[in-house]
């Protein structure tokens, strides 16, 4: 299996996550289109760790997993208060902030 | 990757038994449920169905099957269907990695008790485990109940909460075995004394057994944490707007859970199909022979944790939600990472 | 075309198509269950790829945790479709065309270069055991950091969800 | 004794610094005393360090420590100890000394005298430090101590406007002088990489460095500049006669018998590079010539008695600037030594006079006043005698020899020169016949109040009309002996350049011409002030009487242009150009972001699209795009 594949397959996991993160207001939809392509990075990292025969890709899988976790527990917690503060997560309402 | 139709049967067989078994068992789990409530409570429970009441089961299910299927006007219907299906897909997912016994040898080859033994095997039942909250939560939402909502949420973060302090129990134990495989595991505990000690993990491990244990009830959904389905504050919990066989399916998915945990913790911390003298008993008997003795001992000591289950169900009273919190976030992570750090300890520099 | 690439196609299939709905579907709850599905799709190409450690993984904490994290906090809100106020289609061709288009540069970018294939043999480099001693050893740092980052995170996720006291207000 | 040398500027130190630290705690009459005392050190110090050098005639250079040290440029702080510099010396510790006496007497109604002493003995030190200093660079230092000094003494009464304007006006001119000085240091340092006399002038007198004489005039005229703002030359003179707003004895020690001067001792120190500059020193002799004429014909028509004695001194600085314009360096530095004993004189006795008047400056409400002070009234005319050139009193002699060396240069300088000579007679005994003979035309009171000054003002003057007598014998003619004691002592340091001797005849011949002149002039001036009446002038007196004009002719050619110039300045390119610029920009930013504010509409996914599209682009140049 040419590692191509593995290539285009996470690119294009990467745009629709990117594509989805721009067309939906929805914070927490935005938010799953950044866990999306996070993953698709993980794929592209776990296909060149095969390719290499390296172990040290998983590892930095693992970190980003580590960071991604990390972001879901905090923005969570922001969507969570922002719900409670505006009852929305439409993204576009927090444009407020900019003033 | 070149597929062996002969293996492919094979498993397809193993499949079909363990799935059949798991749910003749969580059958009569139904029903030795109902006996021992009515023991512990002094009364007699099903006897009417069948010689004390032992086809009541059949009967149950007959009842549900035949029931009229009510899907709520203003649920999601996919998702309503969904959570039952998902509920019992994971319930008996667990059972693939469990070694219900050990290898037979024959003259055509070897035939493996256990559907899959992969090295992370206690990382796939997390796994698996942790996937069991979306059934409720899908069923829960998806009723557009807010008591089920409700209860289903409750569920889920129960089951979170407990997930984690079950993991780090598990990870003091796997400190000790040095392995994620369930087989290995198992053979670790082989026979029950090596010379110098009981080989049995609930021996190395008491303290991170009834982390498990406690773990395990609250997983389950079982008094005394049955929060989820506790009638007076929820009505029936998440499954209140169900009926028929999906309502079957969720009960009867509970019954499964319980059967294959207490499997999982007989293997675990119990030896799994490992029972005393079992190295005699292997020289004296035919492999087959062999074989079928070890399910069985799984077996019995599945069934006893079932009803040591059971006991406890109808002897302690329910937590209340916070204390249910409490207990799970500010007395069983703390205990098991102490577990942990001591498990650490000890190998470092007492067993080396 | 064997095993293997049958598999890896259906995952692909798979993976892509879920990637789609979750960003099509209008029902949040939906959009989670694809998200789910595409990480088992992928966690599936993580076996094909000899990374069984991580595919459990990323199960167990993607699938295990995390969905079900934004899976609470969608039922806590009760999120419908009927509550996302769709964007102005303009704004949503925008956002495909030039998603695509970036799509488009880097694969043309990306055409030509050397083809490489990966063997089907399994190397035990996604076990656990090599994994461990690589993150023990060489980035036994990162790995400390990352802790104290979850820390952070944690202390931080529970001070901004705490509700306001009056006193406070 | 001439190691102790920085002895000398340092005791003037230590007495501005404790009247300086203390005035507000000193008493007026310890500050006084202070003040004198350590001028009175540095004098019997600086008469010692005079006679060891007039015995051995040695020229030495005490080095105290290394100023600047910065790569190959060494400038030392050291002091050139020899016979020009210790006779300076003298002529500041000496006169000065006369002239804190002088002060504790005449300042001591005032509340600031205790800092009046203090700025004083400031800037005794600071012309110390200029006279004594070994290169340019210390001597530049002084120079700008004095100018500072001057400009604190000219405004000592800040509380009138007048006052202080007329002090700003001496700082900005001395300060274009400065910058002429600064330059010629410039050009000294950036040619032979030095500031120091002894190797600068080494180095011009047959060293390496040769430059062309273009490059010689201009550092001298640069140099020149310098002089010119200090000792107030054509075109920089009319800050003096408005620095007479300061107290009396200041403008007898600084705005005559020292600091002025300095310009002098400047060039005569640096004879030998003017030697090599003949277009410069011409250059000196026809302003020095111009001034000495156009300050004389001033101070005819005036009635203000210090503005007589200041343009009579702008015109004995153009006579000493002629004198080093015709290469008679020495003849120069007599002339300061006999110009400060009598200016100083006349200063003090003028002092004298406004203080028994009362403030009143005016000689038109004077008159008769010999029956009142009588040592005032002799010594002012001793004064009066010597400033004119009679013979036997000390400017004749120096006098006498600037005309000689001019005229041996240039008949026709002489003549010019020989006029404002005259000038000088007649408008000096002009200024004696209407303030001491005659009868008082002030009021009653004033009448009432004339008394004859103390001893501490009338001491000072009994030796300056002593010192204004012998002073002379010094530097007897020719004629009378060929024994020029003045040229002798100072032949080490500087002797006369490209000055003929005059045949004796000749000499005899101009010498009579003159004292017959000027006796003329002075039965002139006593014909003309017999019947005193002042009727409005017109015609040339009226010219005269406004200093030709020139405070207003500088006001319309150089101050309002230069005004109305800053006013173009301030009004187009400040407020149109500069501001418009900077408050352009910050419009032309406001606007912009104004503009751009709108792309940061808080919208994540615009941001995104925006960063996508920018990938895309980057990705698009850097496969498709230019080949790098």
């Amino acid at each position: 299996m040419p590692v191509q594949y593995y290539l285009f397959l996470s690119l294009a996991l990467f745009c629709i996550g990117m594509m989805g993160a721009m067309m939906r207001r929805n914070a927490i939809i935005v938010f799953m289109c950044i866990e999306l392509m996070l993953n698709a990075v993980n794929l592209l990292m776990v296909a060149f760790s095969k390719m290499y025969n390296d172990s040290a890709a998983q590892i930095f899988v693992f970190f980003i997993m580590v960071v991604a976790a990390a972001e879901v527990a905090v923005g969570l917690a922001i969507i969570v208060m922002m719900y409670r503060k505006v009852h929305s997560v439409d993204i576009n309402i927090l444009n407020r902030l900019k003033h | 990757m070149q597929l062996d139709i002969a293996f492919i049967i094979e498993k397809l067989l193993l499949i079909s038994v363990i799935l059949l078994g798991s749910l003749g068992i969580a059958m009569y789990a139904t029903w030795a449920e109902r006996k021992v409530a009515a023991v512990m409570q002094d009364r007699r429970g099903p006897n009417r169905a069948g010689f004390m009441g032992l086809f009541q089961p059949l009967a149950d299910g007959l009842k549900l099957f035949f029931k009229e299927e009510i899907i709520p006007d203003r649920s999601t219907r996919f998702l309503f269907i969904l959570g039952p299906a998902l509920a019992m897909l994971t319930a008996v997912m667990t059972s693939a990695v469990v070694p219900w016994g050990p290898d037979i040898v024959t003259e055509n080859g070897v035939i493996s008790l256990q559907v899959a033994d992969i090295n992370i095997g206690i990382l796939f039942i997390f796994g698996v485990v942790s996937l069991g909250v979306y059934g409720v939560m899908l069923g829960g939402w998806a009723s557009n109940n807010k008591f089920s909502l409700l209860s289903s949420i409750r569920a889920a973060s129960q089951a979170i909460s407990y997930e984690l302090a079950m993991g780090l129990s598990l990870v003091a134990m796997l400190m000790m075995t040095g392995s994620l495989s369930l087989r290995e595991i198992v053979e670790q505990q082989h026979g029950f004394w090596d010379g110098n000690y009981f080989t049995w993990n609930f021996f190395k491990q008491p303290l991170g057994f009834f982390i498990f244990l406690t773990c395990a009830f609250a997983e389950l959904n079982r008094a005394p944490f049955d929060l989820p389905e506790c009638e007076s504050e929820l009505n029936m919990g998440y499954h209140q707007e169900y009926s028929s066989m999906k309502l079957g399916f969720y009960l009867f998915a509970e019954y499964i859970n319980l059967f294959i945990s207490s499997t999982v913790i007989a293997t675990l911390f119990f030896g799994g199909y490992n029972f005393p003298f079992m190295d005699q008993v292997a020289a004296s008997v035919s492999p087959v022979l062999f074989a079928i003795i070890c399910v069985l001992t799984l077996l019995t000591k599945a069934i006893c944790i079932i009803l040591f289950f059971m006991f406890i169900r109808w002897t302690l009273p329910r937590f209340r939600y916070d204390q249910l919190m409490r207990l799970g976030w500010r007395s069983l992570i703390p205990l098991a990472l102490v577990n942990m750090v001591i498990t650490g300890a000890v190998i470092l520099w007492v067993i080396k | 075309m064997g095993v293997y690439e049958i598999i890896f196609w259906f995952l692909t299939v798979m993976a892509l198509s879920c990637a789609l709905g979750v960003i099509l579907s209008r029902n949040p709850v939906n959009s989670v269950l694809f998200l789910i599905a595409t990480f088992f799709a992928i966690s599936g190409h993580y076996i094909l790829l000899n990374a069984q450690f991580l595919a459990i993984v990323n199960i167990i904490v993607y699938a295990g945790a995390i969905m079900v994290l934004f899976l609470f906090v969608i039922m806590l809100m009760n999120l419908n479709a009927d509550t996302e106020p769709q964007k102005n289609r303009l704004v949503q061709i925008a956002g495909a065309v030039s998603g695509g288009t970036l799509l488009l540069v880097i694969l043309a970018a990306l055409r030509t270069s050397t083809i490489t294939t990966l063997d089907q043999t399994s190397t035990d480099i996604g076990l656990i055991k090599n994994l461990g001693k690589t993150l023990f050893t060489q980035f036994v740092l990162p790995f400390e950091i990352s802790s104290v980052l979850f820390l952070s995170a944690m202390i931080g996720a529970v001070v901004i969800g705490r509700k306001e006291t009056e006193k406070e207000a | 004794m001439t190691n102790l040398v920085w002895l000398v500027p340092l005791f003037p130190l230590v007495g501005f610094l404790i009247n300086g630290i203390g005035w507000r705690k000193i008493p007026k009459t310890a500050g006084g005393v202070i003040g004198s005392l350590a001028i009175l050190a540095s004098f019997a110090v600086s008469l010692g360090i005079f006679f060891e050098v007039k015995n051995s005639g040695a020229s030495t250079t005490v080095h105290l420590f290394n100023f600047i040290e910065s790569g190959k440029l060494l400038i030392p702080f050291a002091f050139q100890v020899d016979a020009l510099s210790s006779l300076f010396l003298l002529i500041i510790t000496g006169i000065g000394f006369l002239i804190h006496v002088y002060s504790t007497s005449y300042m001591h109604e005032d509340e600031g005298m205790v800092k009046y002493f203090a700025y004083l003995n400031l800037f005794v030190f600071s012309m110390l430090l200029l006279v004594l200093g070994s290169n340019y660079l210390i001597m530049f230092i002084g120079w700008e101590g004095v100018g500072l000094c001057s400009y604190l003494l000219i405004g000592f009464w800040f509380k009138n406007r007048d006052y202080t304007n007329a002090a700003k006006k001496a700082f900005v001119m001395n300060r274009i002088g400065d910058l002429g000085f600064l330059v010629g240091m410039l050009l000294i340092l950036f040619n032979y990489g030095t500031l120091s006399y002894n190797e600068f002038f080494g180095q011009l007198n047959g060293g390496q460095v040769q430059l062309s004489a273009n490059m010689y005039n201009w550092i001298a005229i640069c140099l020149f500049i310098g002089a010119m703002g200090k000792s107030a030359q054509i075109p920089l003179y009319t800050w003096l006669p408005d620095a007479m707003a300061g107290p009396t004895p200041v403008s007898a020690l600084i705005h005559a018998a020292t600091m002025v001067t300095a310009g002098i001792y400047m060039i005569a120190r640096s004879h030998a590079l003017y030697n090599l500059a003949p277009a410069a020193l011409n250059l000196v002799a026809i302003i020095g010539l111009a001034t000495a004429i156009l300050a004389a014909s001033i101070a005819i028509r005036q009635y203000d008695i210090k503005k007589v004695l200041a343009y009579s001194t702008v015109s004995q600085l153009g006579f000493m600037f002629l004198a080093l314009g015709v290469g008679a360096y020495t003849t120069a530095v007599f002339h300061v030594m006999t110009h400060a004993f009598f200016k100083a004189l006349l200063f003090l006795g003028s002092g004298s006079v406004i203080h028994a008047m009362g403030g009143e400056q005016d000689i038109r409400k004077m008159g008769g006043l010999n029956k009142h002070m009588k040592i005032t009234g002799a010594t002012f005319l001793i004064g009066c005698l010597a400033i004119a050139g009679i013979p036997g009193f000390a400017g004749f002699f120096s006098k006498d020899e600037i005309l000689a060396s001019v005229y041996a240069h240039s008949p026709v300088m002489y003549y010019l020169a020989l006029g404002a000579a005259l000038m000088t007679a007649f408008y000096m005994f002009r200024l004696y016949f209407l303030t001491f003979t005659g009868s008082f035309r002030g009021t009653e009171e004033q009448h009432h109040h004339l008394h004859e000054s103390p001893a501490a003002i009338t001491m000072p003057l009994i030796v300056l009309a002593i010192m204004s007598v012998i002073g002379g014998y010094l530097g007897l003619p020719a004629v009378i002996s060929e024994h020029h004691t003045l040229n002798t002592y100072l032949g080490s340091v500087v002797s006369n350049f490209n000055v003929h001797h005059l045949e004796h005849n000749t000499e005899w011949m101009l010498m009579g011409l003159s004292t017959g002149l000027v006796i003329v002039m002075i039965i002139v001036a006593r014909v003309a002030t017999k019947t005193p009446n002042f009727v409005e002038n017109t015609g040339l007196a009226k010219v005269l009487e406004n200093k030709w004009y020139v405070d207003e002719l500088y006001d319309a050619v150089i101050v309002r242009p230069l005004a109305a110039l800053s006013d173009a300045l301030d009004r187009f390119v400040e407020k149109l150009g500069i501001d418009g610029i900077v408050n352009g920009i910050g419009r032309l930013v406001r606007w912009s972001s104004d503009r751009v504010r709108l792309l940061q509409t808080g919208q994540v996914g615009f941001y995104i699209f925006v960063m996508v599209i920018g990938m895309a682009l980057l990705f698009a140049i850097r496969f498709f795009g230019l080949n790098y």
